[in-house]
């Protein structure tokens, strides 16, 4: 009974299933939405899923020069280790799997979805895919930092006196002490994740890494079909997540008992945050450097996360 | 007068660390490593110093009746300072030899020009 | 009978350094035979000890001669193997036996095999000896058979570039390293009168006296030479850079953890210096900054093995990081990081080596696409790869973590700002790590294959078995870490965190009592980051995800195509339409976009890796100064 | 189902690859206008890709010149089926001005299978918008016929 709840939990609700149709919904809003302020009708909301089904339907085509086995199975580890995290994200009260730390285990995740999507451009061989690696991997460094700071921030804001890294504390202090949004010393560190969040998901200013007019979509650059489906899923799938960690971090602490209703007030919260941090600052930006890229997270996002943590740090 | 043996010993340390650090001859360098090994070798016999010591050398009679009547120095740090020094001889040793070879495959033996690992 | 086996273990190694160099010197095979022989049944010995000493709990002690101490007063030499001794011994047994193996392929090009297996056996013999003896003028000795084993190792192939300046380099620090060791046993003696440092843990146990202070401040920079620490790590980058690759996996998988164990033994059990706030604060930053400059500097390297060495440097100072923590949970996971790194970074030499052996030059220029080439040899590095960047659900994700939880932990407890700094360094630096080998993966394995390398076959099997066997090490320890935690750890934690045992097994029972060593108890350290159903359920996910991919191969023609026929330009990579000939681009330098916004910072690191060996002389003067300095003034 | 639902979404979101094969660049601007919002190609789902292995649409534009015939023919060839491919403006189908000159291979179908052509010179975007729309529908139906 237990393995198949847990299989029901990494299948369909809040893991695989949840992930992927929540997602596209995020992302079809987030097309809509950019459309509606540029003066144009736009494509349906469903228009991600339409585009990810069509993928099904082409072929894939492996490069000659691509490593076979890598190629192919890069998508899928993204798409396994995103299908994870929302395991341990809680959607308010509720929680799927709750390990000690597990603030540090999102973080490793987060990353591997991006590993994956590196290594497998890397393994197609184009030189375009390489310049596009490098510059996933710098805006990785770049936002990796802000993003550490603010993950110590709120552990030692909730913490206290002993040291707590668990999604299950967070939520837990929050129910006790109201959103960790209204601290007035955690809104620095909010700001910092909500220009975090654009950054990880990979959207316009932030999208270095797959400029397609520049090099030609970098990374994906020789996927095809199938696998670039997966690949376009993957991140629609981390727009839910990035933007869930963010209400589950600092907007969690209170529930209305249904487990459905609060599903439905979380994806709403999520679409507000997408429509804030992304839609909105994509319609009006146009693509950084990456060297401005590097150094616009390094110095203004870590130095906002940093006076947080310094004020979390001095008792406030 | 022991004393004179302990700052004579750092002297040496000391030099020797100089040496090593700013001479641009390799040989002598490996002269630098060397003088520091005397250094110690020399800060360690004194420690095992007693004045007015003699070799612990035990006579038959001494160990029959039960009681030593000697004042001896402590011979352990003897044994390591003759570890040592072959242990240091055997460091200057290899230090020549790869210092020969160097020579023969750089032809110099300026430290300022033995730098083709850098960066 | 148990109690012979360190000491065989030890003297067989060396005795057969002495036969091969008799009878090996005119046939390789008599030369490897020998050599394996004497490396398996001393791991076995090895091997052995764990049921009593991990899982029974006894410690093992010896005396050479049998001179067993005489009126509470050690003076043979012991040998004395407790957990955390058989820990590090057993990382030293497995890393030279699977060196041996790959030697085996490796080498048989190279001549005077005879001599690389006399000097092969010595290294490991000295390293094994290092980690069990109980007296600590045998561990200097040790330090020294060590160093000349290395130098001698270094420059084997006298041949190469650079391998004479490498050794001459590692000799000169190394030896200055050996003669601050020195002097601080030389202090160490005058202050206690025995060389046992089980006698020695006790008769400091009462205070440290200024003489001590200067021996402990000297001991700890001679052996942060030996585990190359910052100012001292400058020959590490250019001994593992020129030695055969077999020995480099031999110095990142054993030189430098007997440097990390020496540290251990002196901090832990010889000075029980652990809860001194200075030391733990003046070794962290040591640590934090030494992980930092490595992986810095690996992002500018163009040479594989040195971009490896660079790594070791870095991942070392997250070992030291976390063991100058001084709590239960910094120990265990500083030694779950010096055992995963034995592990991953011995597998990524040798992935190097392959590359070397098999192309013929490790410059990240000039190599490319061998991935199709070599595909066991890829995979294996990407497991390292994925390992020492700390991704789920390799060893190092498992190690880092607990790391990650000890420092912030230590932050939160004593309240000081610079574990939290640390913390972020760990956090940053992993990152930096994965940039610095998806680096490597573009340059080397993949990207397109130069035209010179058309011919390049996959790696001997002899080569392979050792990688294989790592990358599964790897990929087990990270995820049976329960059991790791349980069987290796938490004794080798226990075993630091509670010395009365270790001198009683030596001195006597009831000789710790006698002199008041005060023991802190260990809880073992629990930890899941997730638990077993989520594996289980796992690989649903994987099949799901699997079939999502296959799902659009349902019909006959939307199905995954590929093709080696060079005449389809189909499978060409898109290249503006360009034919494929045209689009080679080297992967070496991929960060520029990060590189360019640390100008300062990287003129500043060419200047001090000069390459000249009196600078190199002069930081580890400089940071013996600080290390003593430091301990002088702040030391209560 | 899911061969229903693939096979409609394959009209439902054709992704544009377009190639230059020595335009004079009017038709290229005509193309980029079918993207802003006076007409909006969007709310049909058309996206301009940039590789070909992400299109199912190649749009051509020019007479093809020498040098770029080559080209074009191994960037069609790498675009994964169902494709369609759509010639706009009068160069690809005829030469236009460029006719009989020595540099100038038009046309198109001498080289590939070319499903939707829109004359003009330049064609104004509805008639762009038609022809792409029209070859969306085209996609459907070789999806279709693939998935038999």
């Amino acid at each position: 009974m237990e393995i198949l709840k847990s299989i029901f939990y990494i299948l369909v609700f809040p893991g695989a299933l949840f992930t992927m149709v929540a997602g596209l919904w995020l992302a079809g809003v987030d097309r809509k939405v950019i459309a509606k302020m540029q003066k144009r009708i736009g494509p349906p909301i469903l228009q991600p899923t339409y585009d990810f089904f069509k993928l099904m339907g082409k072929e894939t085509i492996v490069p000659r020069v691509a490593n076979r086995l890598v190629f192919l199975g890069a998508p899928v580890i993204g798409f396994i280790s995103l299908a994870i995290i929302m395991l341990f994200i809680p959607i308010f009260g509720f929680t799927a799997f709750s390990g000690s730390a597990d603030l540090i285990v999102i973080l490793y995740l987060i990353t591997i979805s991006g590993v994956a999507l590196i290594v497998g451009g890397s393994s197609s061989g184009s030189p375009y895919a390489g310049i596009g690696i490098s510059r996933e991997m710098v805006t990785m460094m770049s936002y990796e930092l802000p993003f550490v700071i603010i993950l110590l921030t709120v552990a030692k804001k909730v913490g206290g006196a002993d040291l707590v890294f668990s999604m299950d504390a967070i939520g837990a202090w929050q129910r006790a002490n109201g959103s960790l949004l209204f601290q007035w010393s955690m809104i620095p560190a909010a700001l910092a994740m909500l220009l975090v969040i654009p950054a990880e998901v990979g959207v316009q200013p932030f999208d270095v890494a797959e400029a397609e007019t520049e090099i030609c979509e970098g990374p994906l650059i020789e996927y095809s079909g199938a696998a670039l489906g997966v690949f376009k899923l993957n991140t629609a799938m981390k727009m839910i997540i990035m933007t869930g960690l963010f209400t589950s971090l600092f907007l969690g602490g209170f529930t209305t008992g249904i487990v459905a209703l609060d599903v439905l007030i979380f994806v709403a919260i999520c679409t507000v945050l997408t429509l804030l941090c992304m839609t909105t600052i994509h319609a009006v930006t146009a693509r950084l450097k990456i060297e401005h890229l590097f150094r616009f997270y390094w110095t203004f996002v870590a130095g906002l996360a940093m006076a947080s943590l310094i004020l979390v740090w001095c008792g406030l | 007068m022991i004393i004179v043996n302990y700052i004579a010993s750092i002297i040496l340390i000391v030099l020797g660390l100089y040496t090593v650090c700013t001479k641009k001859n390799l040989i002598k360098v490996v002269l630098g490593l060397g003088i520091i090994d005397y250094g110690v070798n020399m800060l360690i016999v004194s420690f095992g110093f007693n004045d007015g010591g003699t070799a612990p050398i035990y006579q038959m009679s001494d160990l029959l009746n039960g009681v030593s009547t000697k004042f001896f120095v402590d011979p352990v740090p003897q044994a390591l300072t003759l570890t040592s020094i072959v242990i240091g001889a055997c460091v200057d040793a290899m230090a020549l030899s790869l210092v020969i070879m160097i020579y023969r495959k750089y032809k110099t033996i300026n430290a300022d020009e033995v730098r083709r690992l850098n960066g | 009978m148990m109690q012979h086996f360190p000491v065989l273990a030890v003297m067989l190694l060396f005795l057969s350094a002495f036969i091969v160099e008799i009878f090996g010197a005119k046939s390789k095979a008599v030369a490897q035979g020998i050599a394996m022989i004497a490396a398996t049944v001393s791991a076995g010995l090895i091997y052995a000890l764990i049921k009593p000493v991990m899982i029974d709990g006894q410690i093992i002690s010896y005396w050479m001669g049998n001179w067993a101490p005489v009126e509470e007063y050690a003076i043979g030499i012991g040998y004395e193997v407790d957990a955390l001794s058989l820990f590090f011994a057993l990382l030293v047994v497995t890393t030279f036996w699977l060196s041996g193996l790959y030697s085996i392929g490796y080498m048989n090009k190279d001549h005077h095999l005879g001599h690389y297996y006399t000097l092969y056996l010595m290294l490991s013999g000295s390293v094994l000896g290092l980690v069990m003896t109980g007296d600590i003028f045998n561990l200097f000795v040790m330090v020294e058979i060590m160093t000349f084993a290395s130098v001698a190792l270094t420059a084997f192939r006298n041949f190469s570039e650079g391998a004479l300046e490498g050794a001459f380099k590692y000799l000169v620090i190394g030896s200055m390293g050996s003669s601050f060791t020195l002097t601080g046993i030389a202090l160490l003696y005058a202050e206690c009168h025995t060389l046992n440092m089980a006698q020695i843990a006790s008769i400091l146990a009462g205070g440290l006296s200024p003489t001590a202070i200067a021996a402990f401040g000297l001991i700890i920079a001679g052996f942060g030479v030996k585990s190359y620490m910052v100012p001292f790590h400058t020959p590490a980058a250019d001994a593992y850079t020129v030695a055969p690759t077999s020995i480099s996996m031999i110095f990142s998988g054993m030189v430098n953890k007997a440097g990390v164990y020496g540290m251990i033994r002196m901090i832990y059990i010889v000075f029980r210096a652990m809860d001194k706030g200075t030391v733990q604060q003046m070794l962290a930053i040591f640590g934090a900054v030494t992980m930092f400059l490595g992986v810095t500097m690996a992002l500018a390297q163009h040479e594989f093995k040195r971009l490896l060495a660079f790594h070791s440097i870095s991942q070392i100072g997250y070992v030291i990081t976390a063991v100058s923590l001084g709590s239960a949970l910094g120990l265990t996971g500083g030694l779950f990081h010096a055992m995963n790194h034995t592990l991953f970074k011995g597998l990524l030499f040798l992935t190097a080596g392959a590359v070397l052996k098999q192309v013929g030059t490790t410059n990240l220029d000039k190599l490319g696409g061998l991935s199709k080439r070599m595909p066991h040899t890829t995979i294996c590095f990407l497991v390292g790869a994925g390992a020492i960047s700390g991704l789920p659900p390799f060893n190092g994700f498992a190690s880092k973590w607990i790391i990650y939880q000890a420092i912030y932990t230590k932050a939160v407890e004593s309240g000081k700002f610079v574990y939290v700094l640390c913390t972020i360094c760990a956090l940053v630096v992993s990152v930096m790590t994965l940039a610095s080998f998806i680096k490597v993966t573009q340059a080397v394995f993949f990207g397109q294959l130069r035209k010179e390398h058309e011919n390049v076959t996959e790696a001997p099997f002899s080569m392979r078995l050792p990688m294989y066997i790592m990358a599964l090490l790897c990929t087990a320890s990270g995820v049976f870490y329960d059991f790791v935690n349980k069987y290796l750890l938490h004794p080798a934690a226990n075993a630091a965190l509670n010395i009365s045992k270790y001198i009683d097994a030596m001195m006597g029972p009831g000789y710790a009592a006698n002199a008041r060593v005060s023991d802190m108890s260990v809880e073992p350290v629990a930890f899941s980051y997730w638990n077993p159903i989520i594996w289980l359920v796992l690989f649903g996910v994987l099949f799901i995800g699997a079939a999502l991919v296959i799902l659009g191969g349902r019909n006959e023609r939307g199905q995954i195509l590929s093709s080696s026929d060079p005449s389809q330009a189909k499978y060409d990579t898109f290249f503006s339409g360009e034919k494929e000939m045209y689009s080679q681009v080297g992967g070496s330098d991929l960060f520029w976009g990060f590189k360019s916004n640390w100008k300062g910072y990287y003129k500043f690191m060419e200047a001090i890796h000069s390459g000249i060996v009196n600078d190199y002389a002069s930081m580890a003067v400089v940071g013996t100064a600080v290390i003593c300095l430091c301990m002088f003034l702040f030391m209560r | 189902m899911f061969k229903k639902l693939i096979n409609n979404s394959a009209a439902k979101s054709p992704w544009i690859y377009h190639v230059n094969s020595g335009s004079c660049n009017g038709c290229d601007i005509e193309l980029v206008a079918c993207l802003t919002p006076r007409y909006d190609a969007e709310r049909f789902g058309f996206k301009l890709a940039g590789t070909p292995r992400h299109a199912d649409i190649v749009v051509v534009s020019g007479p093809i010149t020498s040098q770029s015939k080559d080209r074009l023919i191994r960037t069609l060839a790498q675009v994964p089926e169902p494709k369609c491919v759509v010639s706009i403006g009068s160069c690809p189908q005829s030469g236009n001005v460029f006719k009989g000159s020595y540099s100038v291979e038009a046309p198109l179908e001498k080289f590939c299978h070319v499903d939707v052509a829109v004359a003009g010179c330049t064609p104004k975007p509805e008639a762009i918008m038609e022809g792409l729309y029209k070859a969306a529908l085209l996609l459907k139906e070789k999806r279709e016929a693939m998935s038999k």
